[in-house]
């Protein structure tokens, strides 16, 4: 089996700020993986640094056995990675539908005469377009909501309307940035199994940011633990638990060993 | 010095709740520590106590008297002054006019302001050999300490501070925490925002637990340190 | 440099036509710019003086360029919003001036005093130019603080219609003669050139001008300020500075300089009309721009590059092609420069580079 | 003809149109008879007690309204100095804006021509105007009364019909430039240079004048031209200075010649060279601009007989400052007088009155008169048009400016006949 | 919070006089432009109230309406009486002042007739009164617009705007109504609107601001609704054919920018790229039909619609090779890089260098008006109806573009160019393609204009023609199809109608947009899909 990603020794370099210090990781098709680390660890620049968003001052990286540091965005996209952001980014002043629609527009476009003429072909494509975008808007729970404004949708909705975005471009890699950012516990584990879903219905791998660290441990086969740049440990959740370094990156190095009699305690 | 009062605050972004209610209880000149997952609402407390944001709900009171009257610049001259996450030093200006800005609204003399910058220098010994340099060119922690420096030059009587520890290598972190005791000790209140949780509680008097927009735990800093609730915000 | 090679092909692997498009024209456009200097240079046609004429016009329409750039640049710096009403302001200010040195003029002042009445002069362009400009703060702008981008830029728009009709309807369609100052007519030898002495007051008084800015933005408190809400307007706000008044502050001091801006074109051209604003706020804006909009010393510099630009050009690279009438050009060869450098350079000649981080 | 009865065909027409049926072109208005009065073009039935409506056509707004808007109110002088009353009706003038451009002539003549009481138009100020406005107004029977729009082609023998209601008070390019190469041959001179604004008006001068001046043997050593938002031409001064020539030819207007003329004189190699413009700059507003370096700059004219001059212009200035605020702003306000002038002469001969108090213009008639416009003694000089419809005398003089005060500005003194 | 009461004059008073103070700044700043002096000779009701006093009445009614913010009746008039009638005092106090201080070498329009005619040339102490009472009675009328029940200040306002409208609209009016009947001699006479019809005209106005239909329409099905509106639209249509040329000419106009709105539309409204430049493909659209039809240019001879196409074809072009290496410069940079191309072109035609081609200055003329099926389209209706119907094509594509996947790419690239490119859209080719179909609208608005001009000149492709397509967009509303409408309709119809401002036409203009842009930053008629969520 061929890997999904594999990124080595990735670098990025912001002036004299080291983001993201030589990073390598590798995923297996369908799996899920997780970055976590504290603010300003580099995680969101490492998501840039896999996108091309901002592409990477040195190292490589493969999708599917091709590289593709460096290539330009939407050539990147095309070859199968999506990306939901932070701070969510839909394109506020279009529907929910719309929204989704650009994704899927991307893969099949539509000429020019076509959309002028509104020739038969044209309006089998528009159709089956629209067709798939509401089947992905059921799929993610907000069927109904087709016609309203994306700013205008309720903050979970959003999330969830950035993820079926995503999804829109078909692709193998789905790299999520904070899906339960800002939501209660209960949300969370709605989100927490919608990912897992949608890994099992639409295949792909998922690399996610989170700060929940109940979201991360419950469906994350492996972990990633970034600090100042450096990835400083990563297994799986049970290990990154009782990882000590992490515990201090987390809670503060003079607490670590708090932290371990605290963990040891409850253990 | 000067004592905090939050009673309920709400703030909301757009249709996001990103505080619901929270109540907290800064005593004159004593350290409170605010401390909670990223996206627990701590950075927005301090904005919506500054003025910065916009309550929904809710009232902040400076030493008793209810300051939503007062435009965010102004509360500067109360007293209420905040060094923001992530420094946000002004990078193409030099260390020396960092500095001046912080007693931007001071009517004081020339003389006064010096003994204050000689104070503030004392502080942090390290921006006095910087402070022909444009801030920008500082090192990180360099940074946080301007930007501390900077809020000390509007002599505050309550501080806010907002993840000063954050991006900074142990031993700096270290520094930085010593030097908010030390604040402290000059007869100010500190209101400490803090990812670093375990080093906040610390030196905290008090300290309350943020999650999703709620205090789900307050006590002392000494109290909270051990609690399983405290490692469950972060670890899960 | 080592890592040349890598980049090189690095650069290769992802080129793509529109990159191979741009090569060509960057060698277009310095193929007829060397071709006709070259070409230029073959067939001498102008000598020492000329040149040195070309160069000190040049330098006095750059100095008056870079004093209205100012304030399109400390404006945008601010607040990322363009004033179309700011050529208009200059314009006012020149028939502030104007006006001031008539009435000085009418009771003898001009000839008895004229220090004083250059000094009064000045302090009235300053001073209306100024009030101008924070009426345009205020009509055009602080509605508009937080919205989309495009209403300030029509209303700035619409207030310059007003402004100039205003200015027409006042003061009357006719060119204004600007009263002649006896002081500093004749012409001094620079170096064995004859050079008229207005145009060095001129120069002298915008360099002096420009240095009294940058100490009032790099030295006072307010200029301090300036800068801190340029950069950062809620850290600003956390120490205390009130953004508003700063704001406000910023116009007024990019007001007073298309004040003198426009008391210095009268010096010079002796002439004004209500119309003039519209051409010169343009050029202004351009060289802003060509400078690095937000950056005070790129507005210097855009402002006297394009005087430059504009005064050799002509001779320099389209006097060898055998171009008719080359000088009807100057405004195509300016604005082909500042299309060329935004290109190429996409945020001017001081311009930062795209903000860091961003995501 | 009632009103209801001339207007309910058209609208029968217009609904035709509108379903999509195009009916056959529009023509110039068709022969018709109304009172006492018959004309191949249409008649104007004033009713006794209402207003004669004449139109105006000029450019008001815009970089360029120093053209129009001074030709307008030379032309409202006019008016008032007949109390605004002509052939026993008030007189309403109803200008419009032509904005110095094709598709503004064409707005304000369309507009004019819908207001079918318009006898007769003052202007065009820019021959684009004419180009868009005069076929209009013609096609409507409206004879316009031309105050500064130069170009040869508007009086040219062979004109299109559109531009045959057009009568021109104002001198002709090719006559100007005539001028100017007979004085420059006088001077033996042989090396002029020459410089446009890019104005369709100077373009067009500078052509002709060199097409002219070569033809008679004359070298132009320099054609240049500059922007017409050029206020600093130093360096296009200092490229005509290599060029050594003994003058140089720009017609150009008052505010850009202002420029000139001061700053010539700052560039060394043209320190004696005289500059020679034309009509445009003849009046006071220039004085007012240039000041003292308008002395020696030269500009071909009307050559006028001191006795219809004088005292005449000082009373229409002194009117124009009462009435306007200020000094004349352009170079055409006696052009806009005199064009006024001639249409209430030509409206009042043709002007036939009924036994009501009625009165009754013929269209054709009125084109007619005002073209047989002869030995009218204007503000610019005494009028006489030729056949095409050129009435801005093709007796040229050279003048000279002999001081920079515009309180002295007195035509055959300040500016002085130099050559005729 | 409630004052002590002895301090209720006192505040009244401060209120009181801080209007009429900016009243009189208003109205002196009326006179100083010159607005009042033009407009003070001509009615507004014949023997009435002339325009001139009639803007400063306005003023008066304004103030009065800010009188009565946040006051009751008892508040609000005696503010809105002392205010007006202090205005009227202190306006005659300045002209009184003006003539002593005598400024006119300074201020032109500051001409004796002038400030007499302020006055109603009566003697200062009748003035003063006349002017007080006008003042109070506007005031009064602006604090009873504010506190009058709904219902009655609609129909107030109603009979206000019915009078104002038809004295400055009254020659449209009059070829409207000249079907109907003699409305000359008792509704106008040649010197405007005279009082019986002014009364009629507040009757009129009244009745339709009473909308006594409005629940019906309401009450109608939608389809119904469509087909009212359609039948309004065709209505609208035909008012050339039974009005005059001149009409047509403008409502031409009003086409022929509208198209270039679409096409700027698509650029700015869709794809977010602000264009100062676009004249410049409206220019090349205008010289290819000239250089391809006119006798003069001897290049093709082409008939207009054989020319039309490569108009497009060449703007278009244009366009694309424009597009190419500008559009890699973002937001304000972009706007002054293409401002700089439309200056370029627009030198380049004018230029010697390039005359022997297009004509420098002279222009390229005698261009032949199109012909369709042997019918000549001469006049301003035929070629409305040509534009007319190249706008409806235009507004079509545009809409279909609009809602098509190419449509939502460009409103992907204006909202988030990042996210749109991380989504796999290739942002370079979306750019380009908006930027080259917003040029091929420019080329056929361009080549429409060149044949209803006959004549090309460079005049007319001033950056002035960018400026102004922008403000359209703005003023109706960027990115909505029936803004560009509205927005023409409003900045070049209203215009052209209201060409009685002559000279300051410009600066009425001026305080239009910034009216518009302050009250309705979103524009007259925002994109619809707001309005659906509003809804």
């Amino acid at each position: 089996m061929t890997e999904l990603l594999r990124a080595a020794g990735v670098s990025k370099r912001f002036g004299g700020l080291l983001a993201v210090d030589r990073v390598s990781l590798a995923m297996a098709p369908g799996a899920i993986h997780a970055v976590i680390g504290p603010n300003g660890a580099g995680k969101t620049t490492l998501f840039n640094c896999l996108t091309s968003f901002t592409p990477p001052s040195a190292g490589e990286i493969w999708l599917q056995g091709a590289r593709i540091d460096g290539l330009r965005p939407d050539l990147v996209a095309a070859r199968g990675i999506a990306r939901t952001y932070q701070n969510i980014r839909l394109f506020p002043d279009l529907t929910a539908l719309e929204n989704i629609m650009v994704g899927l527009g991307v893969r099949r476009p539509e000429t020019l005469l076509g959309a002028l003429l509104a020739t038969p072909a044209h309006r089998a494509t528009v159709a089956a377009v629209e067709a798939r975008a509401r089947a992905l808007l059921l799929d993610l729970g907000l069927g109904g909501r087709g016609d309203r404004l994306a700013r205008h949708l309720s903050y979970g909705d959003q999330r969830r309307l950035e993820i079926a975005r995503a999804l829109s471009v078909q692709p193998v890699l789905l790299l999520l940035d904070e899906p339960a950012a800002g939501m209660n516990p209960v949300e969370s584990h709605a989100m927490m199994e919608l990912i897992a879903r949608i890994r099992d219905e639409h295949g792909v791998g998922i690399l996610l940011i989170e700060h929940q660290m109940r979201v991360v441990m419950g469906i994350s086969e492996q972990i990633h633990v970034l600090d100042h740049g450096v990835c400083i440990a990563a297994g799986t959740p049970a290990q990154i638990r009782a990882d000590p370094a992490v515990i201090a990156a987390y809670l503060g190095a003079r607490a670590a060993k708090h932290g371990m009699d605290a963990l040891e305690k409850r253990a | 010095m000067s004592s905090l009062q939050v009673e309920e605050l709400c703030v909301a972004y757009g249709k996001i709740q990103a505080l619901r209610g929270i109540s907290l209880q800064v005593p004159s000149g004593r350290i409170c520590a605010l401390v909670g997952a990223n996206g627990a609402g701590k950075t927005t407390a301090l904005n919506a106590i500054c003025g910065l944001r916009p309550l929904v709900g809710g009232r902040v009171l400076l030493d008793g008297r209810d300051i939503a009257a007062v435009p965010p610049h102004d509360r500067v001259t109360l007293g209420l002054v905040q060094v923001p996450e992530g420094r946000r030093i002004f990078g193409r200006l030099t260390v020396a006019e960092n500095l001046a800005m912080g007693a931007f609204r001071r009517r004081a003399m020339r003389s006064e302001l010096q003994a204050d910058l000689d104070e503030v220098l004392t502080l942090f010994p390290r921006l006095r050999e910087r402070m022909a340099q444009l801030s920008g060119t500082l090192s990180g922690g360099e940074q946080q300490m301007l930007a501390m420096g900077r809020a000390m030059m509007a002599k505050p009587s309550l501080l806010l501070l907002d993840e000063p520890s954050m991006g900074l290598a142990p031993r700096l972190v270290d520094q930085i925490f010593e030097t908010v005791t030390a604040i402290n000790r000059l007869g100010v209140t500190v209101l400490l925002v803090e990812q670093n949780a375990f080093m906040a509680l610390e030196i905290a008097e008090t300290a309350y637990v943020l999650q999703s927009g709620e205090v789900v735990l307050s006590g002392t800093g000494a109290a909270l340190i051990d609690s399983e609730a405290v490692q469950e915000a972060y670890l899960g | 440099m080592s890592g040349l090679l890598p980049r090189l092909q690095d650069g290769w692997r992802r080129a793509t036509w529109v990159d191979v498009f741009l090569v060509a024209l960057r060698l277009l456009v310095l193929g007829i710019v060397g071709y006709g200097f070259v070409a230029g240079l073959l067939h001498p046609r102008y000598g020492r003086d000329e040149w040195a004429s070309f160069l000190v016009f040049g330098l006095v329409i750059g100095a008056i360029y870079a004093l209205i750039a100012l304030g399109y640049t400390m404006v945008y710096g601010i607040l990322r919003m363009v004033n179309f009403a700011h050529g208009d302001v200059f314009m006012f200010g020149a028939y502030a001036a104007c006006f001031t040195l008539i009435a000085c003029n009418r009771n003898g002042l001009l000839a008895t005093q004229p220090a004083l009445s250059f000094a009064l002069a000045l302090l009235a362009c300053m001073l209306v130019a100024a009030g101008l400009a924070i009426l345009a703060e205020r009509i055009a702008y602080r509605p508009f603080r937080r919205g989309r981008a495009m209403a300030p830029l029509i209303s700035t728009l619409g207030l310059s219609f007003v402004l100039e009709y205003s200015a027409r309807g006042m003061f009357g369609a006719q060119n204004k003669a600007f009263p002649s100052f006896p002081a500093i007519d004749g012409a001094v030898l620079v170096f064995g050139l004859s050079i008229p002495r207005v145009q060095l007051i001129v120069m002298l008084a915008a360099v002096l001008t420009m240095l009294v800015l940058t100490l009032v933005v790099m030295r006072t408190r307010m200029g301090t300020a300036m800068r801190a809400v340029a950069e950062d307007q809620d850290a600003a706000i956390l120490m205390g500075i009130n953004v508003d008044r700063v704001i406000v502050f910023t116009f007024a001091l990019g007001g007073a300089l298309a004040g003198v801006a426009g008391l210095l074109y009268g010096l010079v051209f002796k002439q004004i009309s209500f119309f003039m604003g519209f051409f010169l706020g343009v050029k202004g804006f351009g060289a802003a721009v060509l400078g690095g909009i937000g950056n005070i010393p790129g507005a210097m510099l855009g402002g006297f590059s394009l005087g430059l630009v504009e005064s050799l050009g002509p001779a320099l690279f389209l006097e060898g092609i055998g171009v008719a009438a080359p000088y009807q050009l100057r405004d195509a060869i300016a604005y082909t420069m500042l299309v060329m450098v935004l290109i190429f350079r996409p945020r001017g000649l001081l311009g930062e580079r795209l903000a860091v981080k961003r995501a | 003809m009632t009103i209801l009865s001339s207007v309910l065909p058209r609208r029968l027409t217009a609904l035709a149109l509108a379903a999509g049926l195009l009916a056959g072109p529009a023509g110039l208005a068709r022969a018709e008879t109304l009172g006492p009065v018959t004309d191949p073009v249409g008649v104007v039935r004033i009713p006794r007690g209402a207003p004669i409506l004449i139109g105006g056509l000029m450019v008001l707004s815009g970089p360029d309204l120093s053209l129009g808007l001074d030709a307008s109110r030379g032309a409202e002088i006019a008016f008032d100095d007949r109390r605004n009353v002509l052939v026993g009706h008030p007189i309403r003038y109803l200008p419009e804006d032509g904005q110095c451009s094709v598709e503004g002539g064409q707005t304000g003549a369309t507009r004019l021509a819908a207001n079918r009481q318009i006898v007769g138009v003052i202007g065009t100020a820019c021959s684009s105007e004419a180009r868009g406005g005069a076929p209009i107004l013609w096609n409507a029977g409206m004879p316009q009364a031309v105050t500064s729009a130069t170009a040869p082609a508007l009086t040219a023998p062979d004109r299109p019909v559109g531009l045959q209601g057009t009568v021109r008070f104002v001198y002709n390019d090719i006559n100007a430039a005539a001028a100017a190469v007979r004085y420059a041959q006088a001077q033996t001179f042989t090396r002029v240079a020459t410089l446009h604004d890019g104005s369709l008006y100077a373009e067009q001068l500078v052509r002709a004048f060199e097409a002219q001046f070569k033809a008679a043997g004359g070298t132009i050593v320099a054609a240049e031209a500059v922007a017409a938002s050029d206020s600093d031409l130093r360096p296009v001064l200092t490229r005509i200075g290599t060029a050594k020539p003994e003058l140089i030819f720009a017609p150009i207007f008052v505010g850009a010649t202002a420029y000139l003329v001061r700053q010539a004189k700052e560039i060394g190699s043209l320190a004696g060279t005289p500059v020679l413009g034309t009509d445009a700059v003849m009046a006071p507003a220039f004085l007012e601009a240039a000041g003292d370096a308008a002395i020696g700059y030269r500009m071909t004219g009307i050559n006028n007989d001191p006795a219809v001059l004088g005292q005449r212009y000082v009373d229409f200035r002194a009117k124009y400052l009462a009435k306007f605020g200020e000094n004349p702003i352009g170079g055409f306000h006696g052009n806009g007088y005199d064009a006024a002038l001639a249409m209430m002469l030509a409206i009042e001969r043709v002007a036939v009155k009924d036994a009501e108090g009625n009165t009754y213009i013929g269209r054709a008639a009125l084109r007619d008169a005002l073209m047989r416009t002869a030995g009218l003694d204007g503000i610019t000089g005494r009028l006489s048009c030729d056949p095409h419809g050129d009435c801005g005398a093709s007796r040229f003089a050279v003048f000279e400016y002999t001081s920079g005060d515009p309180g002295s500005f007195q035509e055959g003194k300040n500016p002085r006949r130099v050559f005729q | 919070m409630t004052l002590p009461a002895r301090l209720e004059p006192l505040a009244l008073a401060r209120d009181a006089t801080r209007l009429a103070l900016a009243v009189t700044g208003a109205c002196a700043g009326l006179v100083l432009v010159g607005l009042f002096g033009q407009f003070s000779n001509r009615w507004l009701v014949v023997g009435l109230l002339d325009i001139g006093h009639a803007l400063m009445l306005a003023i008066a009614l304004r103030a009065g309406m800010v009188a009565a913010r946040g006051q009751s009746w008892a508040g609000a008039v005696p503010r809105a009486l002392l205010c007006g009638a202090l205005a009227g005092v202190l306006v005659v106090l300045l002209v009184m002042a003006a003539r002593v201080a005598n400024l006119r070498w300074m201020l032109v329009s500051l001409t004796p007739v002038t400030l007499n005619r302020v006055g109603y040339m009566l003697p200062e102490q009748q003035a003063m009164l006349l002017l007080a009472a006008g003042g109070a009675a506007a005031a009064l009328l602006g604090t009873a617009l504010v506190l009058l029940p709904p219902k009655a200040r609609r129909l107030l306002m109603g009979a206000l705007l019915g009078v104002v409208l038809a004295g400055l609209l009254r020659e449209l009016i009059r070829s409207l109504l000249s079907g109907l009947g003699e409305i000359d001699g008792w509704a106008f006479s040649y010197d405007g609107l005279l009082p019986a019809g002014a009364m009629a005209a507040a009757g009129i106005g009244a009745l339709a601001a009473a909308r006594p239909g409005a629940r019906h329409f309401a009450a109608l099905p939608s389809r119904a609704r469509l087909a009212l509106q359609l039948l309004c639209l065709a209505l609208l249509l035909l008012l050339p054919a039974v009005t005059n040329d001149f009409v047509a000419q403008v409502m031409m106009l009003v086409c022929l920018y509208t198209l270039m709105g679409l096409g700027l539309n698509v650029e700015l409204g869709l794809a977010g790229l602000v264009d100062l430049g676009f004249v410049a493909f409206f220019a090349v659209g205008a010289y290819t039909v000239a250089l391809l039809t006119a006798e003069t240019a001897g290049v093709a001879h082409l008939g207009f619609f054989a020319a039309l196409p490569f108009s497009v074809l060449f703007a278009a072009l244009a366009g694309f090779l424009f597009g190419l290496p500008v559009l890699r410069v973002r937001g304000d940079y972009l706007a002054i890089a293409t401002l700089g191309l439309g200056e370029v072109i627009r030198v380049l035609v004018l230029s010697d260098m390039l005359k022997p081609l297009l004509g420098g200055a002279q222009g390229i003329v005698d261009i032949p008006k199109p012909a369709l099926f042997g019918v000549i389209l001469g006049s301003p209706t035929r070629l409305f109806y040509l534009t007319a119907a190249f706008a409806a094509l235009a507004g079509y594509c545009a809409w279909r573009l609009q809602h098509s996947g190419i449509g939502r790419r460009w409103l992907a690239v204006r909202e988030d160019e990042d996210v749109a490119q991380a989504l796999g859209i290739n942002l370079v080719q979306v750019k380009l393609m908006a930027y080259t179909i917003g040029a091929a609208f420019a080329g056929l608005a361009g080549g429409l204009f060149a044949a209803m001009a006959g004549s090309v000149f460079p005049q007319s492709f001033q950056l002035l023609v960018s400026v102004n397509v922008l403000a359209v967009l703005v003023v109706g509303g960027i990115g909505s199809l029936p803004g560009v409408v509205v927005g023409a309709a409003a900045l070049i119809g209203a215009p052209e109608v209201l060409r009685d401002l002559g000279e300051h036409r410009y600066l009425i203009y001026g305080l239009v947009i910034i009216a518009i842009v302050r009250f309705k930053p979103e524009g007259l008629s925002p994109a619809a899909i707001r309005q659906r969520e509003v809804a």
